[in-house]
């Protein structure tokens, strides 16, 4: 078997490792084995030289100012929008751009669910999250639940990692569910959740959904318009684009109706000494100056991943997996969380008898072999796990199973260490 | 001579046709644009035909918008109200005459948004 | 005297243009006279390769990895922070980043403004602003005067475009003023304001300060603790770094009183199912994926800045402001907004009789001029000048008495074309 | 054999002294690194001379942090409150005996922390 993963894998990775320049490292001649995607990807020369050409040639202020270099930074600004905004289905007026994913939740927190005109949240009300979230898309509902009197709820998982769709469905049924905000794919147990499913059911249910997409738009093709959730986050680190961008999709109708939430320039269409008027989508959300060479890398980062394939990204990460979840268990004492190969996304989160993951990550640190270890931000499932932490492997185009190979034998290594 | 700023167009600017304000108008509405934040306002006289009889404009603004506007009011006079719900973009790019480039497309707009607004009440952007 | 100014100023400007790529940008065969700093800065190669390097040779989580690229990134991450407050005579416990400057206000507006703990805002409460902010400083204002019953009041502007104190002090004496909310330099009449002096007798009133230094950071010396304002804001865009970074400089018992604003990632200590803790300062206020690569090049940009001195800078604008208000007056029918030199940083906004703001951009742009049009985003201000528009030429380091006489030609052949 | 897992860290990992609870602690405080979600608790005796009399710390956490709170704890015992308020971060970092990388110090500290916090009342880092 292994034979026939790594023929299948190898084309693309030993295609791509080229255009990382990261992947050049070396340490105690050591090559750089990446294995820490889901926490922030690496960007290829194709993004990295799109944002340094922008600020080297062509950055100026967008939108407003009538010379050439502000003409072609406005055009480059907002053709990355709309290219971003057709990878996933959605249109350039419903692709709001933020700092990161945590942002866009939070507008959607402040702009949606404080607003008293929309009525969206009050006493009564259930704000519905998984135990799989991650603390960005735990923290600011309860936040949100403890200025408004809403009670904040978990929809629970079963032992290997699903959602416990017999209790989402009951806690639905109850009525007084104003949201569901659930994950795409969840960075701890890698779970892919059937989100166009789950917004099914929440609509009917009468509830607005948002989907947390950070892990998903990476690795799979996402089309927001079929999951038709109201909101669809992600960002834009994790998806080889640059740090400081992050998206959000929403359903027009709910934009339209949203009062913004960030006050400044560039959202208002005239300021009065009182009161001012709103500018219209996507900019209503885009207060103060923009993170213009973010959005051009975002823009070179979407259109490195359309020329790959993100189905040949999924493939490539799925045949992975199974390579690993095959190997891994060689390690004496080694126990993997979440579910089968096929409900699982590019990452396997891991831990080993004896040794703590903190110990792991810097054991397997020094042969190069860069792997995440904690809570992985998510602590309401640790403690649903019974763990403290994890150590986390996850993959990207650029991965291969020579790196899967690297890590066990270091996991080998550490045990060494560890006299076990 | 200047390919955008052409003479007709600085004379409009200069010496726009229907520039003011008219006593009760039939119909009338205002914008801005929010790039600029130039304004214009709109003002019609409509007869029981449904037929434009008079239009006068205020505002301040760049050559473009002006002489958008000055060039437009004299169109619009003695145009069907049903007529003027269906002009377009292109009907006032046209009629400026002149290849205006994105970044000055609103300017060039700025009256038909302003004039849809009054007839239609629709008030986006020409272009959406 | 052009003599002098010339020789004074050339030094610097000739030495840094080098460093500056986009400056080497031809259009009809004319050199780029870049004058819209103000709106957003030009980056010198030094923090463009700041950025590059980050994202091919180094880029990985922050703060919580064990390997060696993620200590290798934290360390660049919080040591760039560390270079920040100390420029600006502050901590790194009390520099936050943000994504731009009005991210920063709007952090303040919400996490003190509307902190029912810290009980900030309230109906009867006055938040003072004044007649030449930026929408940036007024809009959040509206908003949270809309929300929590207070009053949005503005300390006056005299007709030369300096702040009213007279006017101020009768409105600080009524005892109700909760916030003064002041620019340092104005974007839009070039005022520098003595941020120091007024923040004293606004602290003598009992009111907080925040002070908008967008303008300022990258003109002239700053020191955040001598003027001692509550919180301090500035952008890096303007200050010769990269998009996507802002910083807020907050009083070290404020912002540990203060909840926090974004709930997510990084910002917490504990996740329960029903309430969360929150991490120490800085990251308190920092949730999410932050801007890592844009951080280091700020970082990048403050080394630049000080390698110059910005004294240096200060003087150099200084010289040409004088040489441009000295040759501007010389096209007919041109008029210039604001006060004379002495109080004024690095910029002229001015109109041309029968010109509009936007043909003079459009005309001067031809001859690859650039210069700011429009309402500036301080429409109130416009309105209170009884001006629609103007066109503003503003200064950075690289700027030199060539790049105001090709504005000043420029401007003669654009009056030709209107048939002036 | 390894620089920072020497073999007496990782015996005190692996058998660490004083784990577990004391009955009626006169002095306790807890926890966490919000780097990595360790959590440490720490129960003390004291007598009326003020002398730890007993030492007990609970908690899950990486083989740096573990064999700091077991290394400590021997040593604590038979120290005066008042000495124990003075100790700081060189003290735990000499005790431990390895060069501790910038990454692990909070590992390394995090039992001196809780021991502040539980003594003083001072819950900031031990290098603040
Ligand atoms: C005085 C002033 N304040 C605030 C801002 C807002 O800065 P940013 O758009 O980077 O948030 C600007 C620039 O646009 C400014 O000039
Ligand atoms: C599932 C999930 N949601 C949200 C986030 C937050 O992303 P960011 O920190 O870029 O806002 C992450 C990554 O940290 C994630 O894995």
């Amino acid at each position: 078997m292994t034979e026939v993963v790594s023929s299948a894998t190898a084309s693309l990775a030993q295609r791509v490792r080229g255009d990382f320049p990261i992947l050049a490292q070396r340490q105690n001649d050591k090559r750089l084995v990446y294995l820490d995607s889901a926490a922030t990807g690496q960007k290829p020369r194709q993004v990295i030289d799109a944002v340094d050409d922008f600020l080297s040639n062509v950055n100026a202020p967008i939108h407003r100012s009538t010379y050439n270099l502000a003409e072609r930074s406005t055009a480059l600004f907002e053709g990355a929008r709309e290219r971003v905004a057709a990878f996933l289905g959605s249109t350039a007026e419903q692709t709001i751009f933020t700092r990161n994913a945590t942002e866009a939740i939070n507008l959607v927190a402040h702009a949606w669910g404080r607003d008293p005109g929309t009525g969206a949240i009050g006493p009564g009300d259930v704000v519905l999250v998984t135990e799989m979230e991650h603390h960005s898309n735990i923290v600011p509902w309860q936040m949100l639940c403890r200025d408004t009197g809403a009670t904040l709820d978990y929809v629970q998982i079963t032992p290997d990692g699903m959602l416990d769709l017999d209790d989402l469905n009951a806690k639905l049924a109850a009525g007084n569910v104003k949201l569901l905000a659930v994950v795409h794919v969840s960075n701890v147990v890698g779970t892919i959740n059937d989100v166009a499913a789950l917004t099914a059911s929440a609509h009917a249910a009468g509830a607005t959904v948002l989907v947390d997409g950070s892990q998903a738009v990476p690795q799979l093709p996402v089309d927001v318009a079929a999951i038709d959730a109201d909101f669809y986050v992600w960002t834009g680190h994790k998806a080889y684009g640059p740090t400081g961008i992050g998206v959000l999709h929403g359903r027009r109708e709910l934009l339209e109706r949203m009062r913004p939430w960030l006050g400044g320039g560039d959202m208002i269409k005239t300021v009065g000494w009182d009161e001012s008027t709103w500018n219209d989508l996507p900019w209503k959300f885009e207060a103060g100056t923009s993170a213009v060479a973010e959005a051009v890398g975002l823009g070179a980062a979407i259109d490195y991943m359309r020329e790959i394939g993100v189905e040949n990204i999924q493939a490539h990460e799925h045949a992975l997996v199974e390579y690993a979840m095959a190997r891994l268990p060689e390690v004496p004492g080694l126990s993997m969380i979440g579910p089968g190969a096929e409900h699982r996304g590019g990452l396997i989160s891991f831990t080993l008898e004896g040794m703590h993951p903190h110990d792991i990550g810097e054991l397997v640190g020094r042969d190069n072999v860069c792997v995440r270890t904690g809570h992985h931000c998510a602590q309401p499932l640790m403690r649903k796990l019974d763990l403290v932490a994890t150590a986390r492997a996850s993959f990207a185009c650029f991965n291969d199973i020579d790196d899967i190979d690297a890590l066990v034998e270091s996991l080998h290594r550490a045990r060494e260490v560890f006299e076990l | 001579m200047d390919e955008l700023y052409r003479d007709y167009i600085l004379e409009h600017y200069k010496e726009p046709h229907h520039f003011g304000e008219l006593d009760a108008p039939d119909m009338q509405a205002h914008d801005v644009n929010p790039l600029c934040g130039d304004e214009l306002g709109l003002h019609l006289k409509v007869d029981e035909n449904g037929v434009i009889t008079d239009v006068a404009f205020q505002g301040k603004g760049c050559a473009i918008s002006q002489a958008a506007a000055s060039i437009a009011s004299d169109e619009l006079i003695g145009m069907k109200i049903e007529d003027a719900k269906k002009l377009d973009a292109d009907w006032m790019v046209d009629l400026l005459g002149i290849d205006v480039s994105a970044t000055r497309r609103k300017c060039a707009l700025l009256n038909l948004k302003v004039l849809r607004g009054a007839v239609t009440g629709d008030a986006s952007w020409p272009d959406e």
